[in-house]
């Protein structure tokens, strides 16, 4: 096939969509990192690989399943706590916290196995507000979900990656959880073996100022490693 | 079972009582509906059927968003019954149970309805000749008559309830000990590289739970036609 | 008296009946599809006529005019179905006494169903179900029976079997009863009044004895079918020929078979065909009855035989004879000649008590 | 000639049977649960004895010892279920090519079934389904035609209308046919040899004629169903009264109906309990036919009937008399008496063509 | 329907591709296996009803691995039937169409041997007794008078396979144009700002779909029975 086929973390879609665009003959499957690179280890014919998730990206390369020597984080983000639209900011402390979420639930992702989830369970024990929440937290399986939670009102607040409240206007950004709280939210991406030269255009594009550009409209940071 | 630590135990015990929740609040209303659609016939009755039959063919994260539309705790469902019974559902294992029980109220009303349609209305007939009010037809004839279907469906229900997990983490999430089912459980470990051992453990579980309940409706039903049929 | 007027469209089918049936036994007489089972289902508030009234005595049942429609479970009507309809999850007396339990240790006694109370459904003869059916009908205390074809399903030997039973309760138990069949000797047996349906409407009706004797029923119930009814006494018993002789107000005739005791009231059905007619009283014979009569009718139907209508003393015979027979033999009303009527012709099904 | 003779155990139920039939028609006669079903589904294939032999002529179709079992397919039996058995998603036509079309323009005039070839089964009345059943299994050319009380669904008139297709394919057709019945004069009017089966085992098999007018029978078959069947041949026509006259060995028989033409021959069965016996030539007397007859058995049973053996001719008529007529007439073998039958008494469903 | 775009007009037409094809190619398996559950009677036979079971009560993502793993390119199924037929399943619309049809199997079998169970015996047998071949009586006689059964089976398979979401997803991804079906780029969509419109959109086309194959099964079966039936 001369097409370029990208298995891309849901959460990508706004920005690769546009991206892709310009190209003739690519076309992206979406779907939870985990679920992604799982296929690509059960020989998904993926010519480009983009995860939110750098623990599966290891598990790639070591089982050689992509090309080691083309891994590069291309995109990072940001984890924030959103409310409900009108909600006031919210500090990160335990009082304000626990006052926000009064004896409701906090949503999240799977804390143990989606890549907000973990992030967020970083971040909480770096602000010392596990404890407190931990037992408070209502856990989905995507982050999307999460943000419907927040969305129908069922939770007051939710963490999400900060260009998920894009997604709807019903949730606004109550606190954004600071950097050095949970390790970097990188994007990874790495080309499979099948990839050709028009894969790594495409790669080579998601890279270039325009496609930065375009993943920055989006809502996400530039690769941290550019940023240090 | 070794590979099965104590939250894959919570959660086994959850989704038995979930399950087991869910298929017994179910029960009455899907006999009814089963009931309703075997016997009575009125306008809107295909599109009756069609809307029992959505949980089933939608995909369930669908189903499971429609459930936090309408039975969130600000919706118009959802309100409606916390200010009446008191009853939430959000984040509850009553969440679990009524998003389980959803999904699998197709499967039991169409089992139910063909017990309905196995009995036969002469003997209700009979009944009102003998003086019995509709109540007791209905609880002294009818439902004993129905029993073998009522327990296939109950039983398959409780099988796809044990299940049952796009709509039940979409609509309540999956808290440790109050939502987490085994398959919200196995979802997590499939995400996380190298758990496979644990997700063997929990998918043989399931599937015991599972073949163990449908056998024992085969032969509840097959012990309960003996009986009838006298042979 | 149970008086019924209803009209009721059925898809194609129209129906449109009027009969009064006094408080005793009823036979409602039909080929399939003529609509009995309609009426009966009318009686039992199973099916709502679109017009017409239903009354037992004075209690209006159904009264279009009025609006009256009592619902099944408010008529007290026992039924009985010709599938019996036993709930299959009861014992036999959680059966019986699903309605009631009127005079329930009489009814077990009369049908005999002592032996069975603990068994289930499913493990009853076609017979042994009638019969329960039967009790339980009859335990709701009901104001009126209706039996649709209750033997219907059953072959000879168990029809023989639980008919006993049915003339017994008729006795005993003094319950009004609506009797849907399509056998005569059932009909002749168990019956006072006859109602023929056909096509549903009602073509004759009145005293069983009546309209089985009368010429014009041979076309309507078939030249088998047709025969006298005759209520006679047992007079006396011939033992060791095992015969039994029964007084009637024509004479005396004598049956195979030990018919019930002295006085006792038997009632007998001389099938048309069976009767032979002799201008002479004649001698030598090996049948054993042989009656004056008086011809009151002669009736040439379509075919070649001959309905000819008697009179022996009040009672009404009929003979059959062949065309040629009744010219050779010059029959003419009011004529004084013999019947001759075989014992063994009158068969043990068309003898009830 | 088709010989049996299996063992089958089926639950409490022990089959054993042996016969041999003719290459006619063969009536198996039993009452329910007698094990007609068993032993004619064994003949077809369906089901599979635990022991014995089936054979017709030559052709073997089962035998335990040298382990044949033919499937049905490889049987060439045509089978004629109770419930006709059609494929309710074909035509009429297409009910009937399924098994071949063998003879197909004669069997369709045969069986009168022109008219109906386009319907679908639901359409059709019950004996209409009979008789297409009848033809479906007859136009895969059969060595064998299995009838499992083809007529027993039915009511009494559509009875009559289907006796006589099954009467001209027997006549018209020749094949070789198992009956099964339970209805005496189906038997007598179709049936060359008759088998009674009681619980699974022969209790009587023989000539038809002969079986019916043994005396020993009428416990067997009960005393309605006893009865001499006697070939006879048309011998004119009582035109104007609508009468035919038979002839046979034993003199003439008038009878009601037109009976077939010149010379056809008739078979009738005249019931032991309408023959009337008499010392002398009777006169003035409605019945018809007075034969001269000779006393060939005399039978005393357990109730107060006799069975009376009689030669008529070379042919055996049987009449049923009352213990006490028997006495006092002085019947005894070899007495020269008269049989007395009334035309009427033999109806349409005792005469076969 | 302005807010479904080409890439959700693709989705459409090939979620009906998937579905039907699915239901098609899974319709004889089907059938055959119904056709055992009903008629035979063998040791394992309730091993083989809880097996045919197991993808209606297994969670779909665990369904969807076990596809993986088993028929995905390196799989022992896979490699075999990629060997002997030379069809690949792995992340092309005949995975998509094999996972759609595993999980519409227990329902297509149900409802078909629903149709075997009232289909009378005795006319295969009358039909034997008529020389007709074991073949000749399935086709004639037996697969006819089950056609109502069949077709309410396919088609609630056809509506369970348009729907169908887990098992795919974790099979096959959500390849536009390959395996992004209906249910998948619901999921894809859900992830974009201001696509509740597309959402709702696809949502609705889903519904209809499913409520139509629905209402046409339940008017087949019933202009089948009218015509068998007589009335
Ligand atoms: N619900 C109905 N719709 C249309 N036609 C009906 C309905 N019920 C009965 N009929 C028709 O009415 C007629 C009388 O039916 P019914 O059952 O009363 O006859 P029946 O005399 O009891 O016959 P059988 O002796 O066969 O029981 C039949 O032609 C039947 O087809
Ligand atoms: N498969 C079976 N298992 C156990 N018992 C059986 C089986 N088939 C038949 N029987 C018994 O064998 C006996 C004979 O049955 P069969 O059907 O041959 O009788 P039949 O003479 O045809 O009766 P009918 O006149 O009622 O049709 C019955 O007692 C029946 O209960
Ligand atoms: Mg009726
Ligand atoms: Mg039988």
């Amino acid at each position: 096939r001369a097409e370029v086929l990208i298995f891309a973390a849901a959460s990508l879609k706004e920005p690769l969509d546009q991206l892709t665009a310009r190209f003739e003959d690519v076309v992206v499957s979406y779907g939870g990192s985990g679920t992604l690179a799982r296929q690509v280890t059960f020989g998904a014919p993926a010519d480009i690989v983009l995860l939110a998730n750098t623990q599966w990206m290891d598990v790639l390369v070591t089982g050689g399943h992509v090309k080691g020597d083309t891994v590069m984080d291309f995109a990072s983000n940001s984890l924030v706590l959103i409310g409900p639209q009108g909600h006031a900011p919210v500090p990160l402390t335990q009082e304000a916290l626990n006052a926000a979420i009064a004896n409701a639930r906090l949503a999240v992702g799977l804390t143990e196995a989606v890549p907000a989830g973990i992030y967020a369970k970083a971040a909480l024990q770096h602000l010392d507000l596990w404890e407190s929440v931990q037992h408070r937290l209502a856990e989905v399986d995507n982050v999307r979900a999460a943000l419907a939670l927040v969305a129908r009102g069922q939770t007051p607040l939710g963490i999400v990656y900060r260009t998920d409240t894009r997604i709807s206007d019903a949730v606004t950004e109550v606190a954004v959880f600071p950097t050095e709280s949970h390790p970097p939210i990188r994007y990874t991406g790495a080309l499979g073996h099948g990839a050709d030269g028009d894969a790594q255009a495409v790669l080579d594009y998601l890279l270039s100022g325009e496609g930065q550009d375009i993943l920055a409209t989006a809502g996400f940071l530039p690769p941290q490693d550019i940023v240090r | 079972m070794d590979a099965l630590g104590p939250e894959e135990w919570t959660a086994i015990w959850l989704s038995l009582r979930v399950a087991f929740v869910a298929t017994l609040a179910a029960l009455p209303v899907a006999v009814w509906i089963a009931y309703v659609l075997a016997r009575k016939s009125f306008p809107g009755r295909q599109v009756l059927n069609g809307l029992v039959h959505l949980p089933l063919v939608l995909p369930p994260v669908v189903t499971g968003y429609l459930l936090l539309v309408l039975f969130g705790q600000q919706g118009p469902v959802g309100a409606f019954i916390y200010q009446t019974f008191g009853i939430t559902f959000a984040f509850r294992w009553t969440g679990a149970a009524l998003a389980a029980a959803i999904m699998a109220f197709p499967l039991m009303v169409r089992a139910i309805r063909l017990g309905f349609e196995a009995v036969d209305p002469g003997l209700e007939d009979a009944a009102a000749t003998l003086g019995a009010s509709r109540w007791r037809i209905w609880f002294t004839v009818t439902l004993p008559l129905v029993v073998p279907g009522v327990l296939a469906g109950a039983i398959l229900g409780f099988a796809k309830a044990l299940g049952e997990f796009g709509a039940t983490i979409t609509f309540v999430a999956a808290i440790p000990g109050q939502t987490q089912t085994i398959p919200t459980a196995i979802y997590g470990l499939l995400q996380v590289p190298g758990s496979e051992p644990a997700v063997v453990g929990l998918v043989i579980v399931s599937v015991v739970l599972a073949m163990g309940a449908l056998l024992v409706s085969e032969w509840l039903a097959r012990r309960m036609a003996k009986r009838l049929g006298g042979k | 008296m149970i008086s019924v007027d209803i009209k009721k469209r059925l898809g194609d089918f129209q129906l449109d009946l009027q009969f009064d049936a006094p408080t005793s036994v009823t036979a409602i007489f039909g080929r399939s599809g003529s609509g009995k089972t309609s009426a009966v289902n009318a009686v039992a508030g199973l099916l709502r006529p679109d017009a017409g009234r239903i009354a037992i005595g004075d209690a209006v049942l159904f009264d279009q005019a009025s609006k009256i429609h009592l619902s099944p479970q408010q008529r007290r009507i026992g039924y009985v179905f010709q599938d019996a309809r036993l709930f299959p999850h009861m014992t036999v007396m959680r059966n019986l006494n699903y309605g009631g339990s009127h005079d329930a240790d009489r009814v077990i006694a009369v049908l005999g169903l002592e032996q069975l109370l603990d068994r289930m459904p499913a493990h009853l003869s076609g017979g042994e179900r009638q019969r329960v059916a039967l009790g339980r009908a009859l335990m709701c205390d009901p104001q009126l029976l209706l039996m649709d074809e209750p033997l219907a399903a059953l072959d000879a030997p168990r029809k023989a079997e639980i008919l006993p039973f049915i003339e017994r309760l008729r006795d005993e138990m003094q319950v009004p009863m609506l009797y849907v069949s399509h056998d005569v000797s059932e009909v002749a047996r168990l019956a006072t009044t006859l109602v023929v349906i056909e096509d549903g409407r009602v073509t004759i009706a009145g005293p069983v004895g009546t309209v089985l004797s009368q010429p014009e029923t041979v076309p309507l119930v078939g030249p088998r079918a047709a025969g006298a009814v005759i209520e006679t006494k047992v007079a006396g018993r011939l033992l060791d020929d095992g015969l039994t002789e029964l007084a009637f107000s024509g004479g005396r005739i004598v049956l195979p078979g030990l018919l019930g005791v002295l006085r006792q009231t038997v009632r007998i059905r001389i099938p048309a065909q069976d009767v032979i007619l002799a201008k002479q009283a004649p001698a030598g014979l090996s049948a054993l009855n042989v009656l004056p009569v008086t011809i009151t009718r002669i009736e040439y139907g379509r075919g070649p035989g001959v309905a000819v209508g008697l009179k022996a003393g009040k009672d009404q015979l009929l003979a059959r004879v062949t065309r040629r027979s009744a010219l050779r033999m010059e029959l003419a009303v009011g004529q004084q000649i013999y019947a001759i009527i075989k014992a063994t012709a009158v068969g043990p099904e068309d003898i009830g008590s």
